[in-house]
């Protein structure tokens, strides 16, 4: 267990935010309902928020982004706030129309 | 008759080509052969009959000329061994490869065994293939309309592959070099093929045979890969040596060292090929090849320090051992042996009980002096995990052969366990025993299956009174397979065959333990509750085929005792089985079996062995028939065995315990029992869909990326020559330009499908071009930076 | 502070390390089971709790009123959000839609791709792997204490000032970072309170224009939000009569 | 006597071209007499061969204890370039031409079906005969590029016209393919010949290499004359002769200059010429033509394209690729074998993926054919090993073996699923079963057959796998265990197919009817292949025999080469680099 000696670093976080990130990504590409991929979304803007966190901790590096990394961070929980109502008004408005949420019949937009 | 030893090669070459002729005579001329090819079986039998007379005509001459009991191990000689030069197959830069012999007490103990049950079997088969003289109704054979079908039988065909297969059994024992012997292991594969598949029409059939062969042939990859690691190294395959040219086993247990095992400079050599060219290319005068050869002999013995080489030999050993693995249907290769049982049963006794299968332990017993300790280890620990997975299936089976099939995985775990342990004279001495008691068993199964034409047990029952004779021999060779005995507590030691066998073996485990607790211990507790589990199954078998009341009357009315030239080979087999490892023959002047298995004890396994990288010590065998092993390990035995019998009474002959109400209680691990552990469908999904997998992938590649890259250059000229052709005409601009709106419209029509609609697909695309962006870029960089 | 010392000159436990695998797992965790499940609520619910332990590393890495922010904003109001829509779209047929197989294996390859790619890149460079953050601060209390100890030995009297600094510095070594939030307050209506100090850099006016650009937008998507949800049950209501 | 050898070497190029032009003016309505006439022809070449094989004659047998070229054939073609028609057997050849004529004349018995055309069919088929005959007698490179583009074209058409539903595709796919690997050859081929300078060897070698030259008068200069012409003269001679360039790319270094990249001549003729045979081979990623062009080739085609054609890559290879450019076959060593072994494993996966019986046999050749180029290529006679030749030898041996063993199973495969083809056709693996019970004999042949395509011990795939895998292990283990990999694989999809098409209880596919025991002519035609098989299988030592000396010759001469050439040349290397890194440190 020598790792719990060690102080963690700026890479274990980029880990863990990747796995976020890659997770929204997996999600979003496999679920087919319309929500299962907002909630992908949210993940993938959740690793990239604790990837600016990261650059922007003094506790890793002494060359951080510092206050500019929590500011973006800031906009960025936002914006997905933004683009979760916006999505959400969508999804339901899709579901309105078409009485389903299931993306795959989403295809009006096919070449 | 000492001075027909110089004949010894040619007498047991010919034993061995007698049923290739027969094999030939049958294949060529079976319309020939009498009414219906009847006088194939005649043939075949004959054949292997005067095999049989060779055989034990040559074991009187060798045992005349090296008496038994005159080497003892603790005499600590050299066994008389003779090796010779068949024919050649190719000259390579001076090596030759070819055939050779190797002959020693083991190989004469094995001709006589194989050639002695092939004979009974043979008998045996004249009477039970005897459907097959006519025209045959298979009932197992459906077509698509629901008939059963009907085809002209294969009375000849079947003695011809028999014949065949014992032509090659023969080879591989008698063969004298690796590739000699993986020549007959193929053979005996293909045989094995031929014969589980013999009722080609049964998918099932073909399907086990297919299976069988393929999983052989997993084996066979590891076994190329040791052959390899040896050729490469040692530049010869012989076991022997031969005219002066040294062989695998004295490069490997020279006689400058005592016969002790050491890594030998060939290996060395291999293994330290970056450090000679290291030697050639830094040395700071230009060196010729002696020079450098000079100088590579100067450092061996830096390198041999250094273990350099040391995993070569263990990597020959392994591999040698994964052949033996698969053949001998062993963890985690023990999978087609089961479905073998879909051939005749003759076929199952012979091949699939007594000879090929235990060919692997034989080839583990002949390659014994280049096996490491660790290998030896990894060769126990096979044989542990063999010998608890094939009891613990057999403990649940329901058809007769499968109960058998699993119990002979069982018993080649044993004999794996005493060989990786330094029970060398174990393993093989059971080796003779089982195949004596199990091809008895089958047989036997045989003609119980012969009379009620099932294989299912809860359909008997009650057969004794019957099939007497069948009974009779059965018990005993449920007997001799527990292994009941008197102990040596209680004075002189006497028992059935399977009795000193088993007993060697758990002696040299419990010796093994005492030198390695760790490992040892694991290894006594699975062989002492193997034994156990031995006797419940075999008597489990034994109560519900012939005690109690019959289950299916219909069966039991039609049920008869097998015709005389079935029984007689029962009960041959059955005295066999009692008696063949009696040491009482030597009062006599006779050679006993564990004295004859003594004289064959390669040289230099009659010390301790230690392991250079595991500290792994394998003791030597003797150290094993102190009292102080051998009266624990005995009562150990005895317990075992009597409470297996009594435990498998106590729920099939007095019924006190329901059987069906234990099941229950322990629904999950008996549903993992019955369903064999899950490993077919493990494999299924695993191995089998994988390789499938990959296949489509090559095939779709092929199709999809490889030519369509063709195809598509292909059209890249066909476009190009009508540019230029455009372009030579005059058509001028405005051809162009018009070839440039229609190519853009149908690059455009072309780009429009790419457009799915689907959001996932875009989600895919994105990450998917982000990845090949990076790597790219990647790539980019590297390429200005490096 | 002689215990102070023992820990600085003896390895122990790190328990910032420990506290962030510990929420780190579950953020990854529930993160993989939104993934992996296919029923919308249960989705939602895991995503909470994803969510909510990220915010737990936002604080680990010093960020307390981001993290604050995230457990406010994201926890408390746009899952509910998204509750919202479950429960309004919550039918039986798409509260589990099951994924097909190819899907899953392309999803994973790409997904595979990707992370080990990103996984490459975040231990690319050695220095990122680890913080010394704690041990020099560690480092420095101790030299301070030993220079205390030294002083005190040489019959000083230690000064209110070298308690201050001695305060101070146990205080960084025990908290990690001061609270930033009002920077970051003063940082959205204009002004710059940590370049304060650095005069070649005037012109950074602080995040004025980002923050009135995003409050117009969010105000934008409000409206928009509002009126394509509503817009719509309009005319099915009206279609239904 | 000599010469009496010499026009019957000769005479095997110009008999079937010969007979193709008496076949012009026979009938073209009496079909029997066009086929037995060109069987006849296809025997014609046979038996010399066999004459040649058997030993007892000294003025024409094969002299198995010489290493070096015999029946040596050489006469002027174009002088101005230095081109001449200059044929010659040594052991390398002699067994690929045995096996040339042997399946010419069974393809020939298997070409009674062909029905339509048959004057033409008979026509190209010797003229294809003739350039395969070319193809491994000519020692003069230009004119093997001229014999190699002459089997091309008849080919071409063989499969066009009489193939089946998508013939022209896969005509047109095979030109191209065989055209782009010719192109290189030709660059190649030009490449060579502009850096060769007769000039650099010495008399001995020339003598060794037949370099011949002629007076005005058209007699024959002797080497040490010659010699002396060449001192004087001022500009580089150039050569076409295989064997003078075989001396100079192991003797001198003609080839060794700079060309792009900072790689030598000699690094890019072998990197294009082992393209170009690798298609003919066919190795992986090139081998997409033989699938197609297997499938789509009428049945005696499909024998002699599986049979004959690719051996043509292996011999290249082994013929010029190695003997003329060793530096870079040393150093490319690894790459040859790694493409052997993936052109191995892909093959025998793809098969596996097969549902279409001829496409399946088809890749089980690209499987095969990878063990040859694998043996070929495993250089063991490294300083690591201390120069010890085995492993290559073994490999070489192994992997010429593999190429005389792959020509009769592969063959007797086709010929096996053509036999099946005619009576139902259709080629659907899983649209058989129960073939075993209506076609016994058949089936048995079939097995037989299939089973040597397995590998099985005893039959005549099986040496030569065992001695390339074997052989493998001293160059690089890995690959070696990953070929020896291949053996469960191949298993797996020849008995797979076995059980699909011959066992099982009943036949469910269109036109059983159909299903009758094999013919006479079928068994004319399978019963040799079937013995070829087993006799192959069990002496080898009948076709080693004759190589033996041969490439003991060869192989002797690359490891003195690597030996006395690239050794220096690795130490020098060696040390620049250690000086760079001495340099580099401060």
């Amino acid at each position: 267990m020598s790792f719990l000696y060690e102080p963690i670093g700026l890479s274990h976080y980029l880990a863990v935010g990747a796995f976020l990130f890659v997770c929204g990504i997996v999600c979003m590409a496999t679920k087919r309902n319309a929500l299962g991929i907002l909630i992908g979304i949210e993940l993938v803007l959740n690793g990239a928020i604790l990837n600016f966190i990261g650059f922007a901790s003094p506790y890793f590096r002494d060359e951080n982004l510092g206050l500019d990394g929590h500011l973006i961070a800031l906009f960025v929980i936002v914006l997905a706030a933004a683009e979760a109502a916006v999505a959400l008004a969508i999804a339901l408005n899709f579901y309105n129309n078409h009485a389903t949420i299931d993306v795959d019949r989403a295809s009006e937009l096919k070449g | 008759m000492q001075t027909l030893l110089p004949y010894l090669p040619s007498l047991l070459a010919i034993a061995v080509l007698l049923p290739l002729g027969s094999f030939c005579a049958i294949l060529l001329g079976a319309q020939w052969l009498g009414a219906k090819g009847k006088f194939a079986g005649t043939l075949a039998t004959t054949a292997v009959l005067a095999s049989t007379v060779l055989s034990f005509f040559s074991a009187g001459i060798w045992f005349t000329a090296h008496p038994a009991g005159a080497v003892d191990h603790a005499a600590h000689e050299v066994p008389p061994v003779i090796t010779g030069h068949g024919y050649t197959l190719a000259t390579l830069a001076g090596t030759n490869v070819g055939i050779n012999y190797y002959i020693d007490a083991l190989t004469i103990v094995m001709f006589c065994l194989v050639t002695f049950i092939a004979t009974c079997i043979h008998f045996y088969s004249t009477s039970y293939m005897h459907d097959e003289l006519d025209d045959v109704v298979d009932q197992e054979a459906l077509l698509e309309d629901g008939e059963s079908l009907h085809r002209p039988g294969r009375y000849a065909r079947f003695f011809q592959s028999l014949s065949l297969f014992c032509f090659s059994m023969l080879g591989l024992v008698l063969s004298g070099n690796y590739l000699m012997t993986f020549v007959f292991w193929e053979l005996v594969g293909l045989c094995s093929w031929f014969l589980i598949g013999f009722y080609v029409e049964r998918t099932t059939a073909s399907t086990a045979a297919n299976k069988a062969f393929i999983v052989n042939r997993i084996g066979d990859f590891g076994m190329l890969v040791g052959m390899m690691a040896l050729w490469g190294s040692l530049g010869t395959l012989n076991f022997g040596d031969i005219d002066q040219q040294q062989g695998i086993f004295s490069q490997v247990r020279g006689e400058e060292n005592h016969y002790a095992l050491k890594v030998p400079d060939g290996m060395v050599r291999l293994a330290a090929g970056r450090q000679i060219e290291a030697l050639a290319l830094h040395a700071t005068e230009p060196l010729t090849t002696e020079q450098l050869a000079a100088k590579v002999n100067a450092e061996m013995p830096v390198w041999r320090e250094a273990n350099l080489g040391y995993g070569l030999l263990i990597i020959a050993g392994l591999g040698i051992f994964c052949g033996c693995v698969g053949k001998s249907a062993q963890f985690p290769l023990h999978v087609w042996l089961p479905d073998a049982m879909e051939g005749p049963t003759p076929v199952s006794a012979l091949v699939h009980s007594a000879t090929m299968v235990a060919a692997g332990v034989f080839l583990v017993a002949r390659s014994y002096p280049i096996f490491l300790p660790e290998v030896l280890l990894v060769v126990a620990c096979a044989g542990c995990i063999t010998l608890l997975i094939g009891a613990s299936i057999a403990l649940v089976a329901t058809d007769i052969k499968r109960v058998l099939a699993y119990s002979t995985i069982s018993q080649l775990g044993y004999m794996m366990l005493a060989l990786g342990c330094g029970g060398w004279a174990a393993g093989v001495m059971h080796l003779v025993t089982h195949a004596c008691f199990k091809s008895l068993l089958f047989l036997g199964s045989g003609s119980v299956i012969h009379a009620v034409q099932t294989n299912e047990m809860p359909q008997m029952g009650g057969l004794w009174r019957k099939m007497p004779w069948t009974a009779g021999t059965m018990l005993v060779g449920c007997l001799a397979i527990a292994g009941i005995g008197i102990p040596s507590v209680f004075g002189l030691p006497i028992g059935l065959a399977g009795y000193y066998s088993k007993d060697l073996i758990l002696e040299q485990v419990y010796a093994f333990r005492s030198e390695n607790p760790l490992w040892g211990s694991f290894f006594f507790a699975a062989a002492a509750g193997g034994a156990c589990l031995t006797a419940f199954y075999m008597f489990r078998m034994w109560f519900l085929t012939f005690w109690g009341e019959p289950r299916a009357a219909k069966r039991f009315d039609r049920a008869h005792e097998s015709p005389r030239v079935m029984v007689v080979p029962l009960v041959l087999l059955a005295i066999l089985a009692v008696c063949v490892a009696w040491p009482a023959f030597s009062w006599f002047g006779l050679p006993t079996l564990s004295r004859s298995i003594e004289q064959a004890r390669p040289a230099g396994i009659w010390a301790d062995m230690h392991g250079a990288l595991w500290h792994i010590t394998l003791p030597e065998e003797s150290k094993g028939h102190t009292a102080a092993v051998t009266s624990p390990v005995g009562l150990i035995e005895l317990g075992a065995a009597l409470a297996g019998i009594a435990l498998a009474a106590l729920f099939y002959a007095w019924k006190v315990l329901d059987p069906e109400d234990v099941s229950r209680s322990f629904h999950p691990l008996y549903h993992t029992l019955y369903r064999k552990w899950y490993f077919d469908e493990i494999y299924q999904a695993v191995f089998v869909r994988g390789t499938m997998a990959l296949a489509h992938c090559a095939s779709l590649l092929d199709r999809l990326l490889i030519d369509r890259l063709v195809d598509g250059l292909a059209r890249l000229g066909v476009g190009l020559a009508r540019l230029s052709d455009l372009w030579l005409d005059r058509q001028g601009i405005d051809g162009l330009v018009n070839w440039f709106a229609e190519q853009t419209y149908r690059l455009g029509s072309a780009l429009r499908t790419l457009q799915t609609g689907s959001l996932r697909q875009y989600v895919m695309l994105i990450v998917a071009s982000t990845v090949a962006m990076f790597l790219l870029i990647s790539f980019w960089t590297l390429a200005l930076t490096g | 502070m002689s215990e102070l010392l023992l820990a600085a000159a003896q390895p122990t436990i790190n328990w910032h390390t420990v506290m962030f695998y510990v929420t780190a797992i579950f953020a990854c965790g529930f993160a993989v089971v939104v993934t992996t499940t296919n029923n919308i609520v249960r989705m939602a619910f895991a995503l909470i709790v994803s969510l909510a332990a990220t915010s737990g590393l936002l604080f680990l890495a010093g960020a307390y009123f981001v993290g604050a922010m995230q457990l406010m904003i994201y926890v408390g109001g746009t899952v509910v959000l998204l509750i919202f829509g479950v429960m309004l779209t919550a039918q039986k047929a798409f509260i589990t839609m099951r994924t097909r197989a190819s899907d899953w294996i392309l999803g994973l390859l790409v997904g595979g791709a990707l992370f080990s790619i990103l996984l490459q890149l975040a231990f690319l460079i050695p220095q990122w792997q680890s913080s010394d953050y704690q041990a020099a601060a560690d480092a420095e209390l101790a030299a301070y204490v030993e220079k205390l100890k030294a002083d005190k030995a040489d019959g000083k009297v230690i000064t209110q000032e070298q308690r201050d600094e001695l305060e101070r510095l146990e205080i960084a070594a025990d908290d990690g970072m001061p609270q930033r939030s009002g920077e970051i307050g003063l940082a959205l209506v204009g002004v710059r309170a940590d370049k304060a100090q650095r005069p070649d850099e005037p012109g950074l006016a602080g995040y004025l224009l980002p923050f009135e650009i995003v409050s117009i937008h969010l105000l934008v998507v409000l409206v928009g939000a509002a009126y394509l949800a509503r817009a719509r049950r309009h005319s099915h209501a009206g279609a239904s009569q | 006597m000599d010469n009496l050898a010499l026009y019957i070497v000769t005479s095997l190029i110009f008999m079937p071209v010969v007979g193709a032009i008496v076949l012009l003016f026979l009938p073209a309505e009496n079909k029997s007499l066009l086929r037995w006439f060109t069987l006849a022809i296809t025997l014609l070449v046979l038996l010399p061969l066999l004459g040649i094989a058997m030993p007892g004659a000294d003025w024409l047998s094969f002299q198995v204890g010489d290493g070096g070229v015999q029946h040596v054939v050489q006469l002027s073609w174009i002088p101005s370039f230095d081109i001449q028609f200059f044929l010659g057997i040594d052991g390398i050849s002699f067994p690929l031409l045995m096996l040339t004529a042997v399946i010419s004349l069974l393809a020939m018995g298997a070409s009674w079906t062909i029905d339509q055309y048959v004057k033409s069919y008979c026509v190209l088929y010797l003229l294809l005969l003739a350039g395969m005959i070319g193809v491994f007698l000519s020692l003069d490179f230009f004119l093997f590029y001229v014999f190699w583009e002459v089997m091309l074209l008849p080919m071409y058409f063989l499969i066009g016209v009489w193939g089946g539903p998508r013939r022209q595709y896969a005509a047109i796919k095979f030109f191209l393919y065989t055209l782009v690997g010719s192109v290189l050859m030709l660059i190649a081929l030009l490449m060579l010949y502009f850096n060769s300078d007769l000039r650099k060897l010495s008399p001995q070698q020339l003598t060794a290499s037949y370099v011949a030259a002629w007076d005005n008068g058209g007699n024959l200069l002797s080497a040490e004359k010659y010699k002396q012409q060449l001192e004087v003269s001022e500009h580089a001679v150039h050569t076409f002769n295989i064997l003078a360039l075989q001396q100079l790319g192991q003797n001198s270094d003609a080839f060794d200059q700079r060309l792009l990249y900072g790689k030598s001549v000699q690094w890019w003729a072998f990197v294009l010429l082992f393209v170009g045979f690798a298609i003919k081979v066919p190795s992986v990623p090139l081998h997409t033509w033989l699938p197609d062009a297997h499938v789509e080739a009428p049945t005696p085609i499909s024998m002699i394209l599986a049979g004959l054609l690719l051996k043509m890559g292996g011999y290249g290879i082994i013929r010029i690729c190695y003997p003329i450019c060793p530096d870079a076959g040393y150093d490319l060593a690894w790459l040859v074998c790694s493409i052997g072994v993936i052109s191995m494993v892909y093959g025998a996966l793809a098969a596996l993926a097969q549902s279409d019986f001829k496409r399946m046999v088809a890749y089980s050749s690209v499987s095969h054919m990878g063990y040859v180029v694998l043996g070929l290529g495993v250089w063991s006679a490294t300083a690591g090993n201390l120069f010890d030749p085995t492993a290559w030898n073994m490999g070489v041996k192994g992997a010429l073996f593999q190429m005389i063993g792959h020509g009769i199973s592969s063959a007797g495969m086709f010929f096996m699923v053509g036999v099946v083809y005619d009576r139902v056709h259709h080629r659907d693996l899983n649209q058989f079963g129960g073939l075993y019970g209506k076609m016994p004999v058949y089936t048995a042949m079939a097995m037989l057959l299939f089973f040597a395509g397995l590998g099985l011990p005893g039959l005549c795939g099986f040496i030569g796998e065992v001695f390339v895998v074997l052989s493998a292990w001293n160059f690089s283990p890995t690959l070696a265990a990953i070929a020896a990999a291949v053996v469960i694989l191949t298993a797996g999809y020849i008995l797979w197919a076995i059980q699909r098409v011959y066992l099982g209880p009943q036949y469910h596919g269109p036109h059983e009817e159909a299903l009758t025991e094999i013919n006479r002519r079928e068994m004319a035609v399978a019963i040799p292949l079937c013995v070829l098989a087993i006799v192959l299988g069990v002496f080898p030592a009948i076709v080693f025999r004759y190589m033996d000396k041969t490439v003991d010759r060869q192989v002797t001469d690359l490891t003195r080469w690597t030996e006395e050439v690239k050794l220096p040349r690795l130490r020098a290397a060696e040390a620049e680099a250690d000086q760079e890194v001495a340099a580099n440190e401060p």
